[in-house]
């Protein structure tokens, strides 16, 4: 789960963070009043769950009270990668003389959470570590130790400080750290943590994303995942995670339900080999019951660019029957009338193909024969599917 | 023969009181998989499917010999589990659980790696030697004994594949489920050493998602090290969008890193046969196997 | 730092340790409007910072709030092992079925945690170890895994507890451990915890006593440390806390000062070799400067039954003139004038002796000579000493 | 030889710029200790006493060798500072510091045992190998190359035991501090095997004082294996009443257990002579290697 740019800072201030003083605002004329605290230069900045909001026109700078009202109206309502800016953050400009990097995230491969810092900050990791690899320092926390006081003075002096700069930094590192490990962050970031003409350091912007998997552990933002505009999925995203389902809308026209996540995105795929779009990738999980697939029939259907469902069950544990009967009276209970490729294998895989053509429903055994299928209703070549 | 487990895998299922421990360790039990003991906090004395029922995993080591475990512990409470079998000498530890913070996981694998445990999981279907031993949740029936090896990091998928080889009378020497998590307890080339030193394994089954550089990893060593098998790939999630969980945590793509495309490339340049369709792979393998 | 009884239970309580329902009472009045909240029988239990109350006739019964009164009468300004009692705790008697013990504490040999369990509570450690061993659970704690539920069940299911009681108790357990781990306890226990008629637990008696070194991570405490009647201290222990002294007080009437926690007590052994009776313990800790030996011969001075002072100072890094020039300024500024022995040996020894003889004191070279003679002037069998 | 630190001893001090570090770094000069480096956090980059100083253990290990360190860290940052030599490798790490909280001392012993390093202390005067390496804070004068392994738990008592020795013509091959905490890095049995092997060493002056069973366990270990050098003890305490803390956070009798009576009993059980008085030491000794 993502936290807006404000909620990290105002995390970080809690935990004795440095961050640029500043005030949130869901109006112009809110951010005109809020600006009126500050000192003058500001920045407004769209408060919006995806990155790139800079090259978008979501930030910009303002001189006077004026000047931020102008700025607040421009971004407020603008869409950014599809999602609606709903407030700005209003925040003093800080006087930079360096922008450096800082991130706790997780590495894969190590097993481990991976520090990575670099003198280099304000442009992405990617671009660090494609341009100044020889400044980006790369350590991985081992759980034996965690990451002390040394560790993060080590890394500040390979970013080139010393003395009390060295001391100041690592102590902002630390509580970083702590803070990943207090809300389960999966990655908490300062880019750029910046050094300012006074030598102090600030951090300019901050991002954290805590790991769904570990919200049961905090309460409080677990119940705003599903408030709308308080995370970074759609409603119709929000609506499936209420149902337990693995649900991502796309751009396509065919709507696709499958069991488990491989087999999903593989049936995504296979569409698209076939010269088709999907719509979504839906996974209904193990079990694939009646009540599941009605549920994930509903959501799939409600998507109107959505012409033709593809449902790619795989029984494996369950009966093709009993997912068979679930499919009938899922269709039955959503109402769903336009058309529907199903693929159905596995054990009592004869009765539940019986069950489906009895009810008009055509069922295909190879996956791909099924995407094929599906591509070319979709593409109207193949009415009779209905 | 296979890896990791076999007939004399000896296991104990942790919350084997649960309608998915109770419900496995029945389908287990008649796969032939010698189940000595469960283990369900409060539960002790009880019994599931004839398999006696302990407070704790020492209680039942205390009355079992056991070497593996298999976890189906609701996500809060899996890391205890796995700290209790890891901490109790099981050397084979399976977890099933989906949804396992990733600092609970973390922590497990730190513990498993100076235990000297292999960690199957989390959010994994599993591990099955066919004819031997199931510890998992597979559905048996689309495994039959054979050559091919799978390492896979999905559950479904993985069965589409394995049936497609079974129909190829090829069958499965042993298939692993890595798990669908951004931390599981092997990886590729770990999966793809065992394959290598077993005897019974003759090719080896690939299949790779979205998310992590584990399949960009495996390539670069089957390169490196000249992997001696043939090995056929399968990567899932051409289609996915950047930022976006593919259904499992682990599948999603960040920024520009784990791609499909990133992942097949560095598998062919390896000389690694990507199939574009999971139906592809018996097809290749029994190509390779021929020749 | 020990913690009174009812602090130990308010923190229990807190964390979800079940404990009676009590008050804190400091006279008789108090106790029982008190008991007018509780439902009787109760309890009136001293608090007091020492063990062994029971046998000292600091818990009594009551049935009725003038009972309580006259209880808290008797019991109030007792005095316990040297310790006045200043309050009362007034808790309603639960109904006892068994009696247990849980203890964590530290294992110096395996340089751990230990947890120590019993379904026999209610009396000492000691006395559980030498009549029922086979019903004590020794669990050291692996810090690479800690106390966790499965320990914990583990260890409530070799107490005899299955079911749900197993996972009540166990919970328990575990609420202890984290108590332990936050407050950086040496000894957190619970003896007895009592399973009551209805088969709940309940934390009948609670110690906890914190690691003197960690105060500085608990300021709450570590501030009250020093506040008169809120610790086990005397007021002349608390007086040479504050100057960073390590004093005991004892029976006898040779006061004693040395260098070095080693040295000290093998001094006072010395002392009780020839015959004589120390009255302290004083550890000056390294470098034994002229302020800290005035500090030292201030507070032991201070002790009326004092009648000789033996100062035992092994010169090591420390020069002896600087030690000599330290004991001249201290006594002349102490005002003390009984009779003093001095052993003093190291560097620049003959310089240090020099002074002290000039200024009419007496010094000796061994610790034994030296310890003699002080006992000798203690018993009066040598005046011309002073 | 000797034990643990000899003339090839290199270290590193931690806390070099305290008073303290800066004194001792000094002192241990004069003596001959080869000191490399020295770590403060904030002042690298200075010099004390001509050593250089780095931020951090890591840095200075880039630029010299050292397998020893020893800690003059105030006790709130002693557990890191004794956790970055560890994880830099140091293998002997002895801790001045006193007043160590034990959580922390725990944290850093469990590290110690599996990064195969010995911890000398915490609040010990350190070790020293005469002629070769001083570990430490005690006076040199005292000590003299020779023949009297000692291992103490107290300083100052220690000191004036090694004065003895000396003063005998005993001499000691090295005298080494255990720590006057509850929780400290070696105990008496595996200092008695070390002396054992050395071949330096023909006696040894066992210093005790109460609080705790390490004695006990010493005179358990030196009966059970019929230890081959003589072994004379101190036990400094037999005064010290039930409950109360001797200056030593460790020196504090509980109930009825770690009495000076007590381990009295079991070192005499054992056949070790216990001196009545520190003096008497070298008289035991001087009198065991004479016959």
């Amino acid at each position: 789960m993502k936290l807006f740019e404000y909620e990290a800072k105002k995390l970080f201030e809690k935990h004795g963070i440095p961050v640029p003083r500043g005030k949130l605002a869901t109006s112009p004329e809110e951010a005109r009043k809020a600006s009126s605290e500050l000192s003058f230069p500001v920045v407004v900045k769209a408060q919006v769950l995806v990155s790139g909001r800079g090259k978008a026109g979501g930030i910009l700078f303002a001189n006077s009270p004026s000047e931020v009202e102008e700025a607040a109206e421009k971004i407020l309502g603008m869409t950014i990668k599809g999602l609606n800016v709903q407030s700005v953050w209003v925040e003093e400009k800080i006087s930079v003389k360096n922008e450096l990097f800082f991130s706790i995230t997780i590495d894969r491969v190590k097993r481990s959470y991976v520090v990575l810092a670099s003198s280099v900050g304000g442009v992405d990791i990617e671009e660090i570590a494609a341009k100044t690899p020889e400044k980006l320092v790369r350590f991985p926390v081992n759980p034996d130790y965690g990451f002390r006081s040394f560790h993060a003075r080590y890394i500040a002096a390979k970013m080139g400080y010393v003395g009390d700069q060295q001391k100041k930094l690592a102590a902002i590192f630390r509580k970083v750290y702590a803070i990943t490990m207090e809300l389960d962050a999966e990655l908490a970031e300062m880019n750029p943590i910046v050094e300012t003409v006074e030598g102090d350091f600030v951090a300019a912007d901050a991002r954290i994303i805590i790991d769904d998997n570990a919200l049961f552990r905090h309460p409080e933002y677990e119940k705003r995942l599903f408030e709308a505009g308080a995370s970074e999925f759609s409603p119709r995203e929000l609506e499936a995670m209420r149902k337990g389902l693995a649900y991502v809308g796309l751009d396509g026209n065919i709507g696709i339900i499958g069991n488990g996540a491989g087999l999903v995105m593989a049936t995504l795929d296979a569409v698209q080999y076939y010269g088709g779009k999907p719509a979504n990738f839906l996974d209904v999980g193990g079990g694939a019951s009646a009540e599941r697939v009605a549920s994930a029939l509903e959501i799939v259907a409600s998507d109107p660019k959505v012409n033709v469902v593809f449902i790619n069950i795989l029984g494996g544990i369950t009966r093709c029957d009993e997912v068979a009967r679930g499919i009938i009276a899922a269709k039955k209970k959503v109402g769903y009338e336009k058309p529907m490729v199903i693929r159905l294998v596995g054990t009592n895989e004869e009765e539940g193909k019986h069950i489906l053509t009895e009810a008009g429903i055509h069922v295909l055994e190879s996956m791909e024969e099924a995407a094929e299928k599906a591509v070319k209703i979709a593409k109207g070549e193949n009415r009779k599917w209905e | 023969m296979g890896i990791i487990v076999d007939r004399n895998t000896r296991v104990i299922v942790q919350g084997i009181t649960g309608t998915q421990g109770r419900f496995h360790t029945k389908a287990m039990l008649e796969y032939g998989t010698q189940i000595v003991a469960g283990v369900t906090p409060g539960k002790g004395g009880n019994k599931v499917h004839g398999v006696p029922v302990y407070d704790t995993v020492a209680q039942a080591l205390e009355k079992h010999e056991a070497n593996a475990s298999i976890i189906f512990v609701p996500a809060p409470f899996a890391m205890d589990a796995a700290l209790e079998a890891l901490e109790n000498g099981l050397k084979t530890i399976v977890i099933i659980t989906e949804h396992i913070p990733i600092k609970d996981a973390i922590q497990i694998m730190h513990l498993a790696r100076k235990n000297g445990a292999t960690i199957i999981g989390p959010n994994t279907p599993g591990i099955i030697t066919p004819s031997e031993c199931k510890l998992g949740i597979m559905p048996a029936h689309v495994f039959r004994r054979g050559v091919v090896g799978i390492v896979s990091r999905s559950g479904t998928l993985t069965y589409e594949i394995a049936n497609g080889l079974t129909r190829a009378k090829l069958g499965q020497s042993t298939c692993l489920g890595l798990g669908g998590d951004p931390i599981v307890g092997l990886n590729f080339i770990e999966v793809l050493k065992m394959f290598e030193k077993d005897s019974e394994t003759k090719a080896v089954a690939l299949i790779g998602e979205i998310g992590g550089n584990l399949e960009e990893l495996a390539a670069e060593y089957i390169q490196n090290e000249g992997y001696s098998k043939p090995v056929a790939a399968f990567i899932a999630g051409r289609t996915a969008p950047p930022g976006k969980r593919m259904g499992h945590a682990g599948a999603i793509v960040m920024g520009k890193a784990g791609t499909a495309q990133t992942k097949i490339e560095a598998l062919e340049a390896a000389g690694v046969k990507v199939a574009e369709k999971p139906g592809d792979i018996a097809k290749i393998l029994a190509e390779k196997l021929r020749s």
